[in-house]
């Protein structure tokens, strides 16, 4: 038995395995890497990151449901400059590849964004998070609107030559339209699924669980829709997916490889146990072993439907 | 900081709806400082993707316990757990309470319901000891009188129904005492953990009379470790406020940094 | 402390509490009128009836996931007349309300079905379920495409005299077009969520868990999703809301009434517990009855966002 | 059909990866017929949405058992229930086996694995008895042989490793016994419970050789009483066939009525 390989790509981004960590879950590096040794993920994502300082909003921020979690954090972060400024540094003393998530509230923050972190050699690629209400638009969203959709892909696609990867809202009712305008206005990669918008409400104040009212569901519970959706995807892409939405063991994972994902992230499992994603990729490997499967391209894809 | 998968050694029920579990942690336990914390991971609760948080009340080079009260579902399955099992820990977390600022200080503990969970170490560490002030619903909500009194504190207790100590809030006890101290606020050090409400009323009077005073805050927590900005607390800066983490920045905090909401 | 008032309406349809159990989840009413006393429920709905009868999907037909289920049953049943036939005479002897489901491929379908279940004297209402693909024109799904969802809407409204209910499909970018869309179609009330789109895979396998492929999941964990539709759908509309989507407890029965339901809906939970609507009537009542709240009026979209 | 809080009697391992579950179940014990099952919910698995069916091994008017084999989440799960404990019960479900249909008929026993938990009823109350063929992988899944011999059967044991009795399938042992009784198929009468393709196997057997077989399928389950539609069998009907319920149609049928899929 050889030891399979798990090496796979995203444009020009590669990976030793395809195991990442989902934005927001892991902080901006530091924060894990007490407990795991960072330079064993394929690569580490960072917490979504705009053009300027933003705030978030206020707590309570996160919520425990059944199999998930709600969470409306609000993207607070130091902003471009600060990241650059902190983080960057940090990771000069790592291999493993940096995948910065980015996001803006218009076209002009998404392009500042991208430019900067883009210009950013320690960068290996951008996450684009289209998540957002487009607060000049009136607050229609980049995510569930297809020409929005286009334009943001489009203008952090001239603003960068990194590998873009654009993370897909799921509450849409055709996320195939989505995948494929994608990779038509460029972008290298997709991720594959964001929380789920969703709600918890305390019968007793009768005030939500949030402070900010929604948020997005994520976790075990809402693993079976992002499979359909990296399922549905795949079929009309060529490029590669990072699958995530309620990872937690090596067979979540394999399951969404087998689905279609070239790549996969662990996110709110992190919460749970820090060790997951290298639990995750040395349970890949060695699952992957024991059946003889020389590498992460035999098994993409493969579900017999 | 360390992931550890300790074994229970102890489980019992300490008093009311309070229970004392004590681990074996050989990593974690050597290295707590007073006021830090662990994240537990409750187990058989596979539908709940969230550790639990809880102060170290006690801590050596074998192991930790913590003094804990049922209030929700994680906490009433953590009832279930026997001697021999594995719990698995993140810690020690949080940046805990600091030793007294000056010599000749008088420390004060001002705890509510299992917030002296959180100060026993302190207690037992700091070079001297002062006063100790211990409020809660009813006597069953006091908790350790004896083992602090054993330490050389003074306590005294207040419960809201009178059933042990002062009738009403900590601070009907507390504020009295203050009164009496009214020349030497500047010798006095205020070392605090309870609910919100007891600890922002010990943070304005600490304030007000310029009382140098550490609080334990309590946020809902998801990651604990810094990385997730769930349990963020309002501090003050030059320019007006920011956001400090309660697990990493914290939990204890100075009362002059925080910025309460209205 | 007097009894609250638990009585709530939908259009004309009167029920005596606002429990429910969710279409499908209920069988066609024999089936648990062994564990429960099916007088006790608001109404019983039933499994969702075509004009002809039809045979479903072949097996495996539902999977279990965290905190959740994927079923994929595939509408079988007897159709309008079997239907008719064979279970009308069993609600003679009891004195709940009926709301039937109804579904169609083509729009005749809806029609027919709707006329032929709406000429019933027993039947209180009519469910109709829009997340159907229309056969005729090419499988694009009736529930999310706001067109062709108002062309049955209306068919069915031209149909039946009875009270219609439309069964939203979650997976939509805003649910809020769909439900004002219902309510300007002469819908007399809105039934939120049904189970969302899915897949599962056996990695060893590497089949579908379904023989459908994918299914939809329903259960505990899409509750918040369907707290925050609700909710949604509740400050555009006037008519009434049956909330549903994992609801097992008298309080998550309130938490969906606080966001703005008028009833709810039992399903899954059915399933590990017959007796849950029941439980959760009893919970309702005496959890009002302890707050002094007098009726469900009272209560009902009170949430403080 | 009744559901029921039951009590757990005894819980112990019975053999290999079985345990037999003891519960007192006064409602549901005395109406159990041979073949029914029950739905049971596994407690503290909140995650788990589902009950998971088992077939009744042994009933009486106190209560019932069942013997099981861990497989799975939920089987596992339900390895920690601790005599005391409830444990919450539909049933009994479905329709179990008929009687012999004839005087002077033999009965022929066909169990695989679990299997003989479902005909450990009808074994016992059959008016004659005859021969019982036990197949397993080893000698440890075969189950409860003594108990049937003091029944008055005659055992006949096949395994796949050879560990016990013949060497290989079920059909290993059953095949060449079925061809001494040429003279006397409609003599026979067949009640087998087992895996899939063992059923299919007997009924094929069945059907080529005219013996009346009664097959208890075993299907996935979600509500186990008939409402929901999932554990649908193709039963056939003078013009095709139709879908039949596991739960309320069966769990045992006919092998003639069984429309196998390609
Ligand atoms: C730094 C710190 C130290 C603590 N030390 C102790 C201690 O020594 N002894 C003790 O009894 N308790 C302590 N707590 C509180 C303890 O974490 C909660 O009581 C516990 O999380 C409740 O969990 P539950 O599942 O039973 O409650 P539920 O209400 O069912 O929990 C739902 C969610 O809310 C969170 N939550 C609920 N109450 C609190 C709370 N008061 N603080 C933080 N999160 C909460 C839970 O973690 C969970 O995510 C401490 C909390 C913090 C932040
Ligand atoms: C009528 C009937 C009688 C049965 N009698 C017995 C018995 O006496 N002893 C015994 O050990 N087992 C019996 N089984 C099988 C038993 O129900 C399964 O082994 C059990 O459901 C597995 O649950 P799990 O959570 O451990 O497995 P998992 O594979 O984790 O379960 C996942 C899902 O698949 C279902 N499932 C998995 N395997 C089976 C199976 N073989 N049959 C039906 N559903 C399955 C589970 O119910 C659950 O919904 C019977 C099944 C049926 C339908
Ligand atoms: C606390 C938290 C914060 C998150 N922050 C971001 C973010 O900043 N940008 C982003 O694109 N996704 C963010 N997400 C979404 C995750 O990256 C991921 O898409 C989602 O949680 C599904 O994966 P999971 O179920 O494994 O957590 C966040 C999720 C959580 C739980
Ligand atoms: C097994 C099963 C069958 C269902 N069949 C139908 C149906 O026939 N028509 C329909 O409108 N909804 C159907 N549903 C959806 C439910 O009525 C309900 O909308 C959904 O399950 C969410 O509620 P729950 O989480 O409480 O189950 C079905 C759900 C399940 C689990
Ligand atoms: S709990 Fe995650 S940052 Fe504090
Ligand atoms: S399991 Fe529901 S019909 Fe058989």
């Amino acid at each position: 038995m050889s030891k399979p390989d798990l090496k796979i790509k995203i444009g020009s981004l590669e990976m030793k395995n395809p195991v990442t960590v989902a934005s927001g879950t892991f902080g901006y590096g530091p924060e894990y890497a007490d407990y795991v040794d960072l330079d064993r993920l394929g690569a580490v994502t960072v917490k979504g990151i705009c053009s300027e300082p933003h705030i978030g909003n206020n707590t309570p921020r996160t919520f425990e449901t059944a199999s998930g979690m709600l969470n409306a954090i609000g993207l607070p972060g130091p902003g471009a400059k600060g990241f650059v400024e902190k983080y960057i540094p940090f990771f000069e003393k790592y291999d493993v590849p940096l995948i910065v998530n980015i996001w803006g509230r218009t076209l002009e923050e998404y392009g500042d964004v991208a430019e900067q972190i883009g210009a950013q050699e320690r960068v290996g690629a951008l996450e684009v998070n289209v998540s957002c209400p487009n607060v000049k638009e009136g607050g229609a969203l980049y995510g569930t609107n297809v020409d929005l959709f286009c334009s943001v892909v489009k203008k952090v696609r001239a603003k960068t030559t990194k590998p873009i990867i654009i993370k897909l809202a799921p509450n849409v009712a055709d996320i195939k339209a989505f995948a494929v305008a994608a990779e038509e206005c460029g972008a290298d990669g997709l991720a594959i699924m964001n929380s789920y918008p969703a709600m918890a409400i305390d019968i007793e104040t009768r005030m939500p669980q949030l402070s900010n009212r929604t948020g997005g569901l994520s976790g075990p519970a809402i693993k079976p829709i992002a499979v359909k959706l990296v399922w549905e995807a795949a079929q009309v892409v060529d490029i590669p997916i990072i699958g995530m939405g309620g990872i937690s063991s090596p067979e979540d994972a394999i399951e969404f490889i087998i689905a279609g994902a070239t790549a996969v992230a662990v996110g709110t499992a992190n919460f749970s146990d820090p060790s997951t994603a290298v639990r995750v990729t040395e349970g890949i490997e060695s699952w992957m072993a024991q059946r003889n499967i020389a590498s992460i391209a035999e098994l993409r894809g493969t579900v017999q439907a | 900081m360390i992931q550890e998968k300790t074994v229970v050694i102890q489980h019992d029920l300490f008093q009311g709806q309070y229970r004392l579990l004590r681990v074996a942690a050989p990593k974690i336990g050597p290295n707590v400082q007073p006021g830090q914390f662990i994240h537990l991971k409750i187990p058989r609760m596979e539908h709940a993707v969230l550790r639990r948080p809880f102060s170290v009340f006690k801590a050596d080079d074998e192991g930790l316990s913590i003094l804990y009260a049922t209030i929700g579902k994680g906490t009433a399955a953590l009832n279930s757990v026997q001697p021999g099992e594995e719990l698995d820990l993140l810690g020690p977390l949080g940046n805990g309470f600091p030793t007294l600022g000056k010599d000749k200080t008088i420390p004060v503990l001002v705890a509510g319901g299992y917030g002296n969970a959180a100060l026993y170490l302190q207690a037992a560490g700091l070079p001297a000891q002062g006063v100790a002030f211990f409020g809660g619903r009813t006597a069953e909500d006091i908790l350790c009188v004896d083992e602090f009194k054993a330490l050389g504190w003074d306590v005294r207790v207040a419960t809201d129904d009178g059933s042990m100590g002062t009738k009403g809030l900590v601070t009907a006890a507390l504020d009295p005492w203050l009164e009496e101290q009214k020349e030497q606020f500047q010798a006095l050090e205020i070392f605090a953990c309870g609910p919100n409400a007891m600890l922002r009323a010990i943070g304005d009077r600490a304030l007000e009379k310029q009382i140098t005073a550490w609080l334990s805050m309590d946020r809902n927590m998801a990651c604990g470790v810094g990385a997730c900005l769930t349990c963020v607390i309002k501090r003050k800066t030059e320019t007006g406020w920011e956001w400090a983490r309660c697990c990493k920045d914290g939990p204890v905090f100075n009362a002059k940094e925080i910025l309460w909401d209205e």
